[in-house]
């Protein structure tokens, strides 16, 4: 009886782990956006390498283990009452300095390629050619600057096959940027000018967020990195740098949010080139540009951006932004003015 | 309580006033010394190394003389200087590691 | 590998060293055990791959490699010296009136521990560390101290002869561990320098086609963790040596008369 | 020592007997502190599990809002400080290490009982202080790890932080005593002939987790003091926008961080180490090897804490460095692991609960340090860190390796403990709901880690494909929740049962406390055993260890028949009175963090008399509680040395620490100083002059101890008031150096380096200020004469203290004045 139990105790938690891991290897990487399994950039890779390798040897020193106790506690060992004289050994130098030097030449093994990977993923000065961007993290958003101008927010656009180097720092607490698919996090700490240089390899959009708890909406300092081709990543770089589309004639509903917003109290906090000067939150000269608001929270439709201006503490507990309100065709009027800031 | 006089008296010998009065004009020495090295601009570039030896030595006398390591057993010495290594290895790697941070501080302002 | 090339100071120096050992065999008319011989002649081997194989690369402006030549000098052959030396080879001379209290003062564990860290900091001073790379006569001065100081390093260790004892195995791990300070005093500051510290290293080819600066890193790591592990490899030993002694010293009195023995058994049936 | 021995009654009360609920208050019985260390901890881990539970709730479908964000932090937050802090800690050291110190070194109380009893009050009086949220100011809710500068109160305002930091600093105090008792009691109190080698592994578990406790949480009690100091009086230690760095909580933290995850599961391998060979009916294999690897964790574990801080920045060579040091970590953990399993090979096993849960424990530990293996690698650690692969790595190397240990240790010693035996068979049923529960909560974590969830989150996104296996992972969850509630139904079941008396040695067991009564006598043993080897209690039973024992017990010999029971005499064994001091005394610190947070002055000072008066009360108990230590059955195996002369020279080994973390403070910050005088106002004639009046106190010190030791008392009167007078005109410079400062417009706040000073030349001040106090009442007793040769030993511990404070003086005027002209590092 005493034994069987133990039997069932291997074999279940062997079965579980076995089927489990078969049931992740069959969702492929597709379903997850945010996977560590995918690499899309070099430092990406480099992880990527380094992490099978070292799971490589983690399994393998697993099975001895297993196997071993597999051994010892089934096969080499009787159960009280069973007449096989019990073994008195209580040490074999031979076989503790096995099991010494065995785990270390497997550290060594691990930690050579470990080094190489670390000092080749954080050059002391950027590549050539790397486009240099500053990120600025803010208690729950991200600020992206262009070093030629240009300005976004939580939805940063990059060329592929061109290293990038980000410095990152904080407005105000610790953050961390983390894209898994491009790579590794980097922590963004005030007062301190962090580091993160990667190439992405091939072009899409790679949802990221902030890896260290940074307060209430830590949930919520969500952002989306697109990679473009170096053709649709210039004209882009254009459209950021020009200033605010202009209202086509004849709408009057946009107009009239303009009119709104430039009487708001939204203008103390955000910029829109040419008609407010904030500086707090994301700037908006150019916010229908981008898929999503909030921080990557929402999508970025019509009746999101009401939703969100309305009562932004409702989608992120904590928000500085206060909450606006406004009757329903002056907060359609707006919308739609935001809407067209293409 | 007697037998704490007893365990007492069995366990320690510690050295008389003369001793004591040797070891505290080592000390009255070395500060002097450390002052003096503080004043002399000279002595600048080896500053450093000058008063952390300096300072070292006084600590050893007055640990192992008016603290009695030197006569006491070598548990309590083990006792105090584990925990002193780890002190000593944690201000070092602290400083180190600081100083490079230094390096990639933001302007402040 | 030329043996007799550049410094002919090594061979001979050898040559003497093992000359004395089995002069002083004779004279004392004994034999070391076959333990102190083999350890001898690995000390020997030591010292021969450390002065011409590792010298050399040391020479080519590679300061890793100077890294670790000095910690077999100070670490690796003092510790095979006096492995391989038998105490009554030692001991007339050490013993003898006019030498023994100096013998005293200089293995004492304090004493010997100081000199040898004044020794090691010193000597990676940069100016004297600059030094030593640039005058041929000072360097190979301060490998022969660097040897000196580790023997009186290791003696209290070690130590072949009972009257200038050992520690006793949980100092000796103490001692040791107190070596860490002195050590990483050096390394560390060595390994996360941003510049290259001795100038000599940034004059002329450098070895390997590393950086300079890589191969100060390199070497400062040498040191740093080199000595870590070596020295957690030594407390290994000690530790083993330690348990076995006190495993050993069970002496087991007769059990049935031991009245404790009665009493805590009969404690054990009171309670069931 | 009495005339006439009375034999011991046939009945022997156990210590669980008598005594009524002021018994209990004021008990400093080490089994009866365990007891109810076991009641607040079961308590607390109700509440954790209960926290863990409502996550698992919250996370069970994207974008949920059955938590608010708010609620979800605190939850968080909670469930891990209070099950580091109020749980497991309290568990393998409150509960199992008190209870068994003693027993398994074969002694009759921890080496300082008082000291024992006040680490409790003041662990309960934390727990409290750290739940008082509940009622005013709001949970915790930065993190267990409390990350600056999120923590400061421009951030973070309210009071919950200020609970949590108050809170945590009195539970450390609570613990660094803990771990001074330990250290003390198993240096100085085994019983003859134990050596460090014949120990129980458990034994040497303890030993080495004490010295890491008395070295790492002197780092977190400075990162917190700095955190309140900041919150309350308004300087900037971790403000970046005053030249500060955040980070420096993060090293301060991780410092005491790391090694606390070995403080916890160091005890765990020792509880393995006991249960495994007693099951297997072998001795435990490779001991030597198996005490070095716990020395050698240990030491390693200090020079870890940077792999906690891959992401922050620190540079590749400084990532190297704690890269391999880290992974150095997994060959004496490796060591450990192969060792069980060899003792185990060849045994004769007997399948108990117990059993069990060590084997599982074995299986699932090692799952733990593989994943910990891959965060060693710091460019992994960056894509794992804050992510759930992080979570799963922790709670399988803290639930699988020390809960699943701390289960087995609950069914292998409850007969001990209770006198009673958990039921086997409503056992199995937990360890199986154990097993399932825990790798359906936990494994999957690893890949949603790998898929990118990030920790802390209290909500996800439904396009992230995370919400199947959080599903999962909740269904495992409630799994052991229902696992939880079978052990809580079992001990219940436990002691409601009426029959079942567990035997003295049910196990067949292999150290001392299974030789005595179950549940012990207050006494523990009514003689101190003489100890032959290893396993000391089978080597009594059976003879020498080896062959002989074993070849006994397989021919079916029963152990030697009992003896006639051998005269013991009552009189003979001196325990040490109760005493309701430690209550009082945690209860004043209580109200005087209740006082600090709700900034109510009257509050703080009644708390502060409370604490004044029964450390009084508790010195003028002294005569009683003195004799204990110097019970001449126990003989210390340490040749001699006083229990108190080890207790102060660990605490003196535990403030280098303190003062090392303020001083390396101090060097970082000083030349960052922005506006405002810097390190050029230091006034260095006055302070030299300081300096030398401190080093004739020490003098004078010196020389009061051998006047005392040679029963001179007229100079003793002299020198300790020379003392005494030398160490008020060091404080007076000081004073007149603070105001002279204050005058020249340098105030606490001005800058880093205004700071940073105050506060490291401020506590050695208090520190002087302490030592005064303390020698002034000697002088006082000296001066009523009560001070004679045989008390010289309360002169030579405050001198000891004093010299300490003096040597960190000498420290401090080297670096922090003669080195004002070098910039930092």
């Amino acid at each position: 009886m005493i034994g069987r139990g133990s039997n069932r105790y291997s074999t279940a938690a062997i079965a579980i782990q076995v089927a489990i891991a078969l049931a992740i290897a069959g969702c492929s990487a597709a379903g997850h956006p945010m996977t560590t399994l995918a690499p899309k950039s070099n430092l990406a890779q480099w992880i990527q390498t380094l992490f099978i390798e070292v799971t490589v040897w983690d399994a393998i020193i697993l099975a001895i283990v297993v196997f071993a106790f597999i051994l010892a506690v089934f096969v080499f060992s009787s159960r009280v009452g069973e007449a096989a004289p019990a073994s008195t050994a209580s040490s074999d130098l031979g076989l503790e300095i096995a099991w010494t030097l065995g785990p270390t030449l497997v550290l060594v093994m691990i930690s050579v390629p470990t080094i190489r990977t670390i000092f080749r993923s954080q050059p002391v000065v950027a590549p050539a050619g790397a486009l240099e961007i500053k990120v600025v993290a803010h208690q729950w958003w991200w600020e992206f600057d262009y070093p030629d101008g240009a300005k976004t927010s939580n939805e940063p656009h990059i060329p592929v096959d061109r290293p990038i180097r980000l410095s990152l720092e904080s407005a105000d607490i610790i953050h961390s940027f983390w894209v898994p698919q491009l790579g590794g996090k980097r922590d963004v700490v005030p007062g301190q000018i962090n580091e993160l240089t990667f190439m992405a390899t091939v072009p899409g959009m790679y949802p990221g967020q902030c890896a260290e708890f940074c307060g209430l909406s830590h949930a919520n300092m969500r952002f989306r990195v697109f990679v473009d081709s170096p053709d649709d990543f210039a004209k882009w770089d254009r459209a950021q740098l020009a200033g605010p589309a202009a209202i086509p004639a004849g709408d009057l509903l946009a107009s009239n949010g303009a009119k709104v917003f430039a009487n708001s109290p939204c203008t103390t906090c955000h910029m829109i080139q040419g008609i407010s000067k904030g500086y707090i939150g994301p700037d908006l000269t150019h916010f229908a540009s981008r898929t999503t608001l909030a921080a990557g929270v929402l999508k970025n439709t019509p009746e999101n951006v009401a939703k969100w201006i309305g009562n932004p503490q409702e989608t992120k507990p904590g928000a500085n932004m206060p909450a606006l309100l406004l009757p329903g065709p002056k907060m359609n009027a707006l919308v739609a003015y935001l809407e067209g800031l293409k | 309580m007697s037998d704490i006089a007893d365990a007492h008296d069995g366990q320690t010998h510690h050295p008389g006033a003369a001793t004591y009065l040797i070891i505290a004009a080592f000390l009255v020495i070395l500060t002097a010394m450390e002052v003096t090295v503080f004043y002399v601009h000279a002595l600048h570039p080896v500053l450093v190394p000058l008063l952390i030896v300096l300072a070292a030595a006084k600590f050893a006398l007055v640990v192992m003389f008016y603290m009695h390591l030197k006569y006491d057993q070598w548990l309590l010495t083990g006792v105090f200087i584990f925990p002193l290594i780890i002190a000593t290895l944690l201000l070092v790697s602290l400083i180190l590691l600081f100083a490079y941070l230094s390096n990639h501080m933001a302007p402040i302002g | 590998m030329d043996i007799f090339g550049e410094h002919p100071s090594i061979p001979i120096g050898i040559a003497i060293l093992i000359a004395i050992y089995l002069g002083a065999c004779r004279a004392a008319g004994r034999k070391p055990t076959r333990r102190q011989a083999m350890w001898f002649a690995i000390a020997m081997g030591a010292i021969l791959f450390t002065q011409t194989e590792l010298d050399e690369l040391a020479d080519a402006r590679l300061f890793s490699m100077h890294m670790l030549q000095h910690l077999m000098q100070t670490f690796v052959i003092p510790p095979l010296l006096l492995l391989g030396t038998p105490g009554w080879m030692l001991a007339p001379w050490m013993l003898s009136p006019p030498i023994k209290p100096i013998a005293r003062l200089l293995t004492n564990p304090v004493v010997a521990f100081l000199i040898f860290s004044a020794v090691f900091v010193t000597a990676h001073f940069p100016p004297v560390f600059d030094r030593m790379c640039r005058d041929e006569n000072f360097h190979i001065f301060l490998h022969l101290l660097f040897m000196a100081a580790g023997m009186l390093l290791w003696w209290p260790i070690l130590s072949p002869v009972p009257e200038l004892p050992r520690l006793s195995y949980p100092a000796q791990i103490l001692y040791l561990f107190l070596l860490m300070i002195p050590m990483t005093a050096v390394a560390a500051p060595i390994t996360l320098a941003t510049k290259v510290i001795y100038p000599w290293y940034t004059e002329g080819a450098h070895g390997w086609g590393l950086t300079a600066i890589d191969d100060q890193v390199l070497g400062g790591l040498i040191m740093w963790i080199g000595q870590g592990t070596y020295l957690m490899i030594v407390f290994t030993f000690i530790f083993y040596k330690w348990s076995q002694r006190e495993d050993r010293d069970v002496s087991v009195p007769p059990e049935a008369t031991a009245p404790e023995l009665r009493v805590l058994r009969s404690r054990r049936v009171a309670g069931s | 020592m009495a005339a006439q021995p009375k034999p011991l009654p046939a009945h022997q009360p156990s210590y669980l007997e008598g005594g009524g609920i002021l018994g209990w208050l004021t008990t400093i019985d080490h089994k009866r502190v365990a007891v109810m260390y076991l009641v607040s901890a079961l308590f607390f881990l109700a509440l954790g599990g209960f926290e863990a539970m409502a996550i698992r709730v919250q996370l069970w479908r994207p974008d949920n809002h059955a938590l608010s964000a708010a609620v979800y932090n605190a939850f968080f937050t909670m469930h891990g400080t209070t099950m580091i802090f109020l749980v497991v800690m309290p568990l393998l050291l409150g509960f199992f290490g008190n209870f068994l110190i003693p027993l398994q070194i074969g002694a009759r109380d921890v080496a300082f009982p008082r000291l024992n009893a006040l680490s409790f009050w003041l662990a309960l009086v934390a727990g409290i202080l750290l739940h008082l949220g509940w009622i005013r100011g709001g949970l915790p809710d930065a993190g267990w790890f409390g990350y600056a500068n999120l923590t400061e109160r421009y951030f973070t305002p309210g009071l919950a932080i200020d609970w949590w930091a108050i809170g945590l600093l009195v539970s450390g105090t609570s613990t660094v005593l803990t771990g001074l008792n330990f250290l003390t009691t198993i240096v100085a109190m085994r019983a003859p002939g134990m050596t460090y080698m014949r120990m129980p592994m458990f034994m040497w578990s303890l030993m080495v987790t004490s010295i890491l406790i008395l070295i790492a949480f002197p780092a977190l009690t400075i990162g917190l003091i700095f955190l309140l100091f900041d919150r309350f009086f308004g300087t900037h230690f971790y403000v970046a926008s005053a030249g500060a760095t955040p980070i420096l909580w993060q090293h301060l933290f991780w410092l005491f961080g790391h090694p606390e995850v070995y403080i916890m599961a160091l005890p765990a391998f020792g509880i393995i180490s006991e249960v495994i060979p007693t099951f297997s009916r072998k001795p435990l294999f490779g001991y030597p090897m198996m005490a070095y690897s716990i020395c050698l964790i240990a030491f390693l574990s200090y020079g870890v804490w940077g792999h906690h801080m891959f992401a922050t920045g620190m540079g590749p060579v400084a990532d190297s460095a704690f890269a391999i040091t880290s992974m150095l970590i997994a060959i004496p953990t490796g060591v450990k692991i192969f060792s069980w399993i060899a003792t185990i090979w060849g045994g004769s096993l007997r399948m108990t609960t117990a059993f069990y849960f060590a084997l599982g424990m074995i299986l699932e530990f090692t799952l733990g340090g593989l994943s910990g293996i891959m965060h060693a690698s710091a460019p992994i650690d960056l894509q794992q860190t804050d992510s759930y692969f992080v979570v799963a790595h922790f709670h399988y190397v803290l639930f699988g390796g020390v809960m699943f240990t701390i289960m087995a240790a609950f069914y292998y010693w409850w007969p001990k403990i209770s006198g009673r035996m958990l039921g086997e068979r409503l056992g199995k049923w937990h360890f199986w709901l154990t097993v399932i529960g825990f790798n359906l909560t936990f494994f999957p974590m690893h890949f949603l880690g790998m898929w990118g969830m990030p920790r802390r989150t209290y909500t996800y996104g439904a396009d992230m494909g995370w919400t199947n296996l959080n599903q999962l992972e909740t269904i495992g969850a409630f799994i052991l929740a229902v696992a939880f509630l079978l052990f809580y139904v079992n001990i219940f079941k436990s002691l409601s049962s009426r029959e079942e008396r567990a035997p003295a040695d049910p196990w067949d067991g292999r150290s001392l406390e299974w030789s005595t009564a179950s549940p012990p006598p207050a006494y523990n043993f009514a003689t101190i055993p003489q100890i032959r080897g290893r396993d000391a209690w089978w080597i009594l039973k059976y003879g020498r260890a080896g062959s002989r024992g074993v070849a006994a017990y397989m021919s079916g010999q029963a152990p030697s028949q009992p003896q006639p029971d051998q005269p013991v005499s009552v009189e003979d064994i001196h325990m040490p009175a109760p005493s309701i001091f430690p209550l009082v005394l945690s209860l004043g610190v209580g109200v005087i963090g209740l006082g600090l947070i709700i900034d109510w002055y009257r509050i703080i000072l009644i708390g502060a008399a409370v604490t004044v008066l029964s450390i009084v009360g508790m010195g003028f108990e002294y005569a009683d509680f003195g004799e204990q230590s110097h019970d001449p059955e126990h003989a210390p195996s340490s040749g001699g040395v006083d229990v108190r002369k080890i207790g102060l020279w660990s605490f003196i080994g535990s403030e280098c620490v303190f003062f090392a973390s303020l001083i390396s403070t101090f060097i970082v910050y000083k030349s960052r100083s922005l506006a405002g005088p810097g390190p050029k106002i230091l006034n260095i004639p006055l302070t030299s002059f300081s300096t030398f009046v401190l080093l004739m106190s020490s003098l004078l010190m010196v020389l009061a101890l051998a006047a005392t030791q040679r029963g001179d008392k007229r100079w003793e009167r002299i020198w300790l008031a020379g003392v005494v007078t030398f160490g008020l005109i060091f404080l007076g410079g000081q004073v007149y150096e603070f105001t002279s400062f204050y005058n020249e417009g340098m105030g606490l706040t001005t800058n880093l380096f205004s700071q940073s000073f105050f506060v490291l030349v401020g506590f050695h001040g208090a520190h002087v200020a302490i030592g005064v106090l303390w020698l002034s009442v000697l002088w006082v007793a000296a001066m009523t004469g009560k001070l004679g040769k045989s008390r010289a030993l309360s002169v030579e511990l405050a001198g000891l203290y004093w010299h300490f404070v003096d040597v960190v003086w000498i420290i401090i005027f080297t670096l922090v004045y003669l080195m004002q002209a070098v910039p930092g590092a």
